[in-house]
């Protein structure tokens, strides 16, 4: 299937649901609706005729000082039609949570809690929403644009694992 | 056997099989025991019952005892935190034990006159004799005794798998 | 290390854990255990050497390299890259240049991108001889690791001989490579592909046909197609479960529709798959360079322009405009106009994939790569209920998780 | 007095030449290894600098304990000291005392007294090696359980169940050897292996029992804990498995075991199924060859020979383990227990009922 | 030599001190292992009549009481795994109930 | 008896070496201490309690089939030295014997006994 044929395709199979679209550098984009996401996420992993069933990436984008600040971008690849496809949801600093995916694709689980992780941009029912990268105790959210690169952590004890084993959040 | 020796293994056997019932940790009763059958296996070797010393520590110390200390191990039976039994049995048990040792006293003076120990065949204590033996003589039991492990083996799977 | 103490998690675990009659143990594998090389911890639920569960938790390696890329100019994330896959450098060198060239829009001249493909094969077979080496030494046989270690070690004498050192070769730009191939480099190449041709028939009589070795490998660790697809699976570990999906062939990149070679796939997605996955790969990365040295046009090794490449020495020296050109390309970078890009390549352990956000400034405004490994992690949990212990070693090594991919 | 002084003599003489031995096989084991994997293997230790030759075997038989002994003695917290301190004795001592029933040369003349070159000449003396082997188990389980550690425990009762699995095949495939020479005594089943079968074939034991041999050799590593059978100590799973916590000379004390338990592995492959000190054709008072020939040797020069030829069917066998060590991967617990059960056990019984079964045949 | 009586009385001592374990300790492990030690005392007398009178039959005896014993231990440990394995006590006397 | 005093010496000749070898580490090595240091090992994490909890009773299986099959080789070697004595009938003695306990080994089997999964 050619580029601009996904992007209309897409543009009628979801119309209404898509805010914005443009294809750059070979990357087919859309912009979507936080509140969307999950139908189009689903919609675009069932539907055969665009049967994206490997999400690639998820990742975060943090425009510091513009509104709204925070863009969350899934990459998603089909295997069966050998197309990709970039999906953007724009967020703002008040309101930086989305639904999760994990439950359309696996791989959503760790990807969105690195996101969490690294942005504090929280999926709302993601199973098990906590830090992967970082420790617990770690303070802020490494790679917004206000985190200062050389800032220093404050140091933290060790856990006793009798007391506060680890599987026990 | 001599004298020497045979206090030098009954005074170190009868101390060790003490320790096995008093101490309160059952891994170390466990290793007290084995040093106990280990300790018989050597009194088996002097009483010229080479082949039983043999199967004394085969499968005494290195099966049963081994068995135990898996339990041990696998239940993780630490110290013995109960309660000390009833004062009654406890008793019962001391006068027993005093009646018993006073009673073997006085078989100790009555045997002095006892009829001398009878010559010993050529090969006794020796695996031949006793496999001639074993497989002439006691035949019946040894195959029962396979019956017996065999009903050991199943009885043991059902209950360890349910 | 503060990590260390590092918690975890999922409250959704049932076992009771201070009920003294449970038979269930819990047992904290990594990160100084001598199997998780990359450094990762598993929580381990145990029933005697059956796992019941298995918590993966990483970030032990985790070095900021995306907050750092920001802070540097494009040519300058070069070698952090270097630090992302070590076990094939060469790899992310290229993808991150790649990359970046889309956001220019330019395309390197097709001498780079013959050297390119070159030397990515080089870095994947690197990683494939450290990946199953591991895994044979840590399966016991020690010895077959070694051999195969000495199969690496010819490679990386060849990456020595082009980029001046084994792992942190640093060797692509963006519009170009650094340096133009050693004059006998194809005399090399041949007798070092001699020399691993006898290693890996040893091999193959030593290990992969070894009877202990494939019961120990096959059926274990196996997941479905569908699964690892779910799980984002991608290069040998989705190939083992018979989905033939390469980028090479899919989305050729650097000119790699023009070799011919094939994607070896697996049935059963188990961890013997894996290996014999990699194994023929290292055969077919192996065919492919013999094809791009038999066809290597000569030509210049980057793109011509003073805005992307580093003039000549001799410009440089020799007149004003090679000079500031210089100047302003060390100090302000390559100016690279306003736009997004993502564009993977094939990783030596799967789909390696470089977000690219630039904001025009020399800077990249976002770097994200799409580790392979991390997603491998992600499944392993799942890969290894029901396992044994023995078999986290295998399948642990046939993910081939390397931290500094994996933690970034 | 003097047989007193001879008798001891000669159990010092095993003694440290199993603890020699084991020193020598730590030796063999790193540049054996390196000469097989292309490197250079242990080469640190070295006295004289850089001679041409490196004294290797002395450097690291001297090194090494220098090492080991001066490192930290270390008790984990929340250990059973007592058992911890125990176990690697325990664990060492049975088997130390095994190989004095091994004999290792006919008799020595000196004198006008005849001493036989065995130390320990018991009428029982392959039960007695199976009784100490089943001793050792004791220092892994107390080993693994002492440490309070998880990963030494789940090492001593994989340890454990390896050992006890393997004791039976062990066991059983001896009594093939038994059945072919009806006797449990060593020394007189060696003298057995010095006939000939046809007149040109040395009735050795692996003649008689060569499915019996596979199976003890495959029973003894397993026993010895070594490749492909370490799982209780496999470094890349349970880090040291059952001395996980133990350092500097008591540590060195199970890795001592475990190779005391390969040479009795190979004492009693060169003396069950290799004929022991014999040498083909050689008789008391010199060789005999089949063709007819005859040659005359006094009666040291034989015993020195037939010494000689122990001692290098030993290091043969402690070799042949070393290199197996170094080839094969390592097997999986399920694998372990299902090899030792369902096919060297049933493969076991079945050589000893064939055995059987010939020898009432045809006898 | 060592008069047969105390090898005997010997072995009564050791029979003694299993029977005192039996009823002093209430860890049923250690209750297991004094029953061990009584039948090891019996066995001891055995090998000693066995001697004394040279005649074999008595260590053969010994040697169906050690197969007996192992197929009472294999069993014996199976029970008491079973009853164990749910309950957080060893104690004999918390055994009361004939079901579990 | 005197064909055990080697046995003797050499018990006593090991015990000389596995008390040197016991104690030459804490007699030669160095000691120090700190809480981190003295912990059990549990690959750098803070040990998760005590090591002595329950353990699956999958182990014991084997060890049952282990403590038979001890017995039978006792009973074996008796039977291997005077068997040329014995003859057919021994042979078909011991045969029973071997058949009754293999199919206790079967039965383990079938039953799972020996599945660590």
């Amino acid at each position: 299937m050619a580029e601009a044929d996904i992007l209309s395709h897409i543009e009628t199979a979801l119309s209404g649901t898509i805010q914005e679209q443009h294809s750059s550098h070979g990357n087919d984009t859309i912009v979507i609706d936080r509140d969307d996401l999950p139908t189009v996420l689903s919609q675009l992993k069932e539907h055969p005729d665009f049967a994206f069933n490997l999400l690639l990436d998820i990742t975060g984008v943090d425009f510091f000082g513009k509104e709204p600040r925070f863009e969350v971008v899934y990459h998603l690849y089909s295997l069966t039609h050998n197309h990709r496809l970039r999906v953007k949801v724009r967020l703002t600093e008040e309101s930086a949570q989305l639904p999760s995916a994990a439950s359309v694709w696996k791989s959503a689980d760790w990807l969105e809690r690195e996101v969490w992780d690294m942005f504090g941009i929280k999926f709302t029912d993601h199973p098990d929403l906590r830090r992967i990268l970082m420790y617990e105790e770690f303070r802020g959210h490494p790679l917004r644009k206000d985190y200062p690169v050389n800032k220093r952590q404050p140091l933290v004890e060790e856990r006793d694992p009798i007391t506060n084993p680890w599987h026990k959040g | 056997m001599d004298f020497v020796t045979f206090f030098a293994l009954a005074i170190p056997l009868v101390v060790i099989a003490i320790m096995v019932i008093a101490h309160p940790s059952p891994v170390y009763s466990a290793l007290f025991l084995v040093l106990t059958l280990f300790l018989l296996a050597v009194y088996f070797l002097f009483l010229d019952a080479h082949m039983v010393a043999a199967l004394q520590i085969i499968v005494y110390a290195g099966a049963i005892m081994v068995l135990f200390l898996f339990v041990i191990m696998l239940l993780n039976l630490q110290s013995d935190t109960q309660p000390t039994p009833s004062r009654g049995l406890g008793r019962a048990a001391i006068i027993g034990g005093v009646i018993l040792v006073a009673e073997l006293g006085l078989l100790l003076q009555r045997s002095s006159s006892e009829q001398a120990e009878s010559a010993l065949p050529e090969n006794f204590g020796t695996v031949e004799a006793l496999g001639s033996q074993l497989f002439t003589t006691y035949l019946l039991p040894f195959e029962i005794t396979g019956i017996l492990l065999l009903v050991a083996v199943v009885g043991a799977v059902v209950l360890a798998k349910r | 290390m503060a990590e260390a103490a590092a918690p975890l998690l999922g409250a959704q675990k049932d076992v009771a854990e201070h009920d003294p009659t449970s038979e269930i143990m819990e047992l904290q594998m990594g990160p100084s255990h001598p199997a998780t090389h990359g450094t990762i911890k598993l929580n381990l639920t145990l029933d005697g050497e059956k796992i019941l569960n298995c918590d993966v938790e990483i970030g032990y390696l985790h070095r900021g390299f995306e907050k750092m890329c920001e802070q540097r100019t494009w040519n300058h994330c070069i070698p952090y890259t270097d630090r992302l896959n070590y076990a094939s450098p060469l790899i992310n060198n290229v993808a991150f240049a790649i990359t970046a060239e889309q956001l220019l829009d330019v395309e390197v001249p097709e001498r780079c991108q013959y050297i390119r493909v070159i030397m990515s094969e080089i870095s994947r077979i690197t990683d494939h001889l450290t990946c199953l080496g591991m895994a044979a030494t840590e399966a016991g046989a020690i010895s077959v690791g070694f051999y195969l270690m000495e199969a690496r070690e010819t490679l990386y004498d060849l990456v020595t001989a082009v980029t001046g050192a084994r792992l942190t070769v640093s060797y692509a730009r963006v519009g170009g490579v650094m340096h133009d191939l050693p004059h006998d480099f194809a005399e090399r190449v041949r007798t070092a592909f001699t020399d691993m041709r006898r290693i890996l028939s040893d091999c193959d009589k030593l290990l992969s046909k070894n009877r202990i070795f494939i019961d120990r490998m096959s059926g274990v660790g196996a997941i479905s197609p569908e699964d690892a697809i779910s799980y984002g699976l991608t290069g040998p570990l989705l190939r083992a479960t018979g989905v033939p999906y390469d980028v090479r062939k899919a989305q050729p990149y650097s000119g790699y529709d023009r070799f011919e070679f094939d994607i070896p796939t697996g049935t059963q997605g188990d961890n013997y798959d894996r290996f014999s996955v990699r194994f023929e790969e290292i055969r077919q990365s192996m065919r492919i360079i013999e094809q791009a040295l038999n066809g290597i046009p000569s030509g210049p090794i980057r793109i011509d322009d003073p805005q992307i490449t580093l003039p000549e020495k001799k410009q440089v020296y020799g007149n004003i405009e090679g000079l500031m050109n210089h100047f302003k390309l060390v100090i302000e970078g390559v100016k690279i106009p306003p736009g997004e890009a993502f564009l993977s390549v094939e990783g030596a352990n799967g789909e390696l994939g470089f977000y690219l956000v630039s904001d025009g400034s020399g800077r990249p405004y976002r770097v994200r790569v799409r580790p392979p490994c991390f997603f491998g992690m992600a499944a392993l949990g799942e890969m290894l209920r029901g396992c044994l212990i023995s078999d986290i070693i295998t399948t642990f090594g046939m993910v081939n998780m390397i931290g500094g991919e994996c933690d970034r | 007095m003097i047989d007193f002084l001879i008798t001891f003599s000669l159990t010092l003489l095993m003694v440290l030449m199993v603890l020699n031995l084991g020193g020598l096989l730590l030796w063999v084991e790193r540049k054996g290894s390196a000469v097989l994997q292309d490197r250079i293997g242990a080469n640190r230790a070295a006295v004289f600098g850089k001679l041409p030759f490196n004294l290797g075997i002395v450097n690291t038989l001297v090194a090494d304990p220098i090492k080991l002994f001066t490192k930290e003695d270390f008790v984990p917290q929340g250990a059973d000291k007592l058992l911890h301190t125990l176990a690697p004795a325990i664990g060492l001592v049975p088997l130390l005392v095994t190989f004095i029933v091994i004999p290792f040369g006919d008799v020595l003349i000196i004198g006008g007294r005849e001493i036989t070159l065995q130390a320990a000449n018991l009428n029982i003396g392959i039960l007695y090696v199976l009784a100490m082997v089943s001793l050792s188990v004791y220092g892994v389980v107390l080993g693994g359980w002492a440490s309070n550690n998880r990963w030494a425990l789940l090492g001593g009762i994989r340890g454990s169940a390896q050992m006890i699995s393997y004791e039976i095949p062990l066991g059983l495939a001896l009594i093939g050897v038994v059945l072919a020479f009806g006797s449990l005594d060593l020394q007189e089943i060696t003298r057995a292996q010095g006939a000939l079968i046809g007149g040109w074939i040395p009735a050795w034991g692996i003649v008689y029992q060569p499915v019996a041999f596979l199976i003890f050799l495959a029973a003894g590593i397993a026993e010895s804990k070594r490749i492909p059978f370490d799982l209780p100590e496999a470094e890349s799973e349970l880090i040291s498995g059952y001395f996980t916590e133990y350092s500097g000379s008591k540590q060195a004390m199970f890795m001592l075991g475990d190779f005391v338990e390969a040479i009795i592995v190979a004492g009693l492959i060169t003396t069950l199924f290799f004929g022991g000190w014999q040498v083909p054709f050689l008789l008391r008072d010199g060789f005999h060859f089949p063709w007819g020939g005859t040659l005359a040797l006094p009666s040291l020069l034989v015993t020195l020979l037939q010494v000689g030829a122990f001692t290098l069917k030993v290091l043969f066998f402690c070799w042949l383990q070393i290199m197996i060590r170094w080839t094969l991967p390592r097997f999986r617990y399920d694998q372990l227990i299902s090899l030792g059960w369902k096919i060297l056990l049933p493969l076991a019984l079945a050589n000893v009922m064939l055995t059987a079964l010939i020898i009432l045949l045809f006898e | 030599m060592v008069p047969i009586s105390y090898h005997l009385i010997l072995s009564g001592i050791l029979f003694t001190i299993g029977v005192t374990g039996v009823l002093l300790r209430r860890n049923i492990i250690i209750i297991f292992m004094a029953i061990e030690l009584m039948l090891n005392a019996v066995n001891l007398s055995f090998v000693a009549l066995a001697r004394h009178f040279g005649n074999m039959d008595g260590q053969i005896i010994v040697f169906f009481v050690m197969s007996v014993a192992a197929a009472e231990v294999a069993v014996g440990l199976a029970i008491i795994l079973l009853v164990f394995r749910g309950r957080e006590t060893v104690n004999a006397d918390e055994l009361n109930l004939m079901r579990w | 008896m005197d064909q055990y005093v080697p046995v003797l010496i050499a018990l006593i000749l090991g015990g000389v070496v596995a008390l040197v070898m016991t104690f030459a580490s804490t007699l030669l090595g160095v000691k120090t201490h700190s809480a981190v240091k003295d912990e059990p090992f549990e690959c750098g994490n803070p040990p998760s309690g005590s090591a002595w909890g329950r353990f699956s009773v999958k182990f014991y299986l084997a060890a049952i089939l282990f403590i038979v099959f001890d017995v039978e080789v006792v009973f074996l070697y008796p039977w291997a030295v005077v068997f040329r004595q014995l003859g057919l009938f021994g042979f078909m003695a011991m045969l029973l014997f071997v058949l009754v306990l293999v199919v206790g080994l079967v039965y383990e089997v079938k039953k799972g006994g020996l599945e660590s999964t």
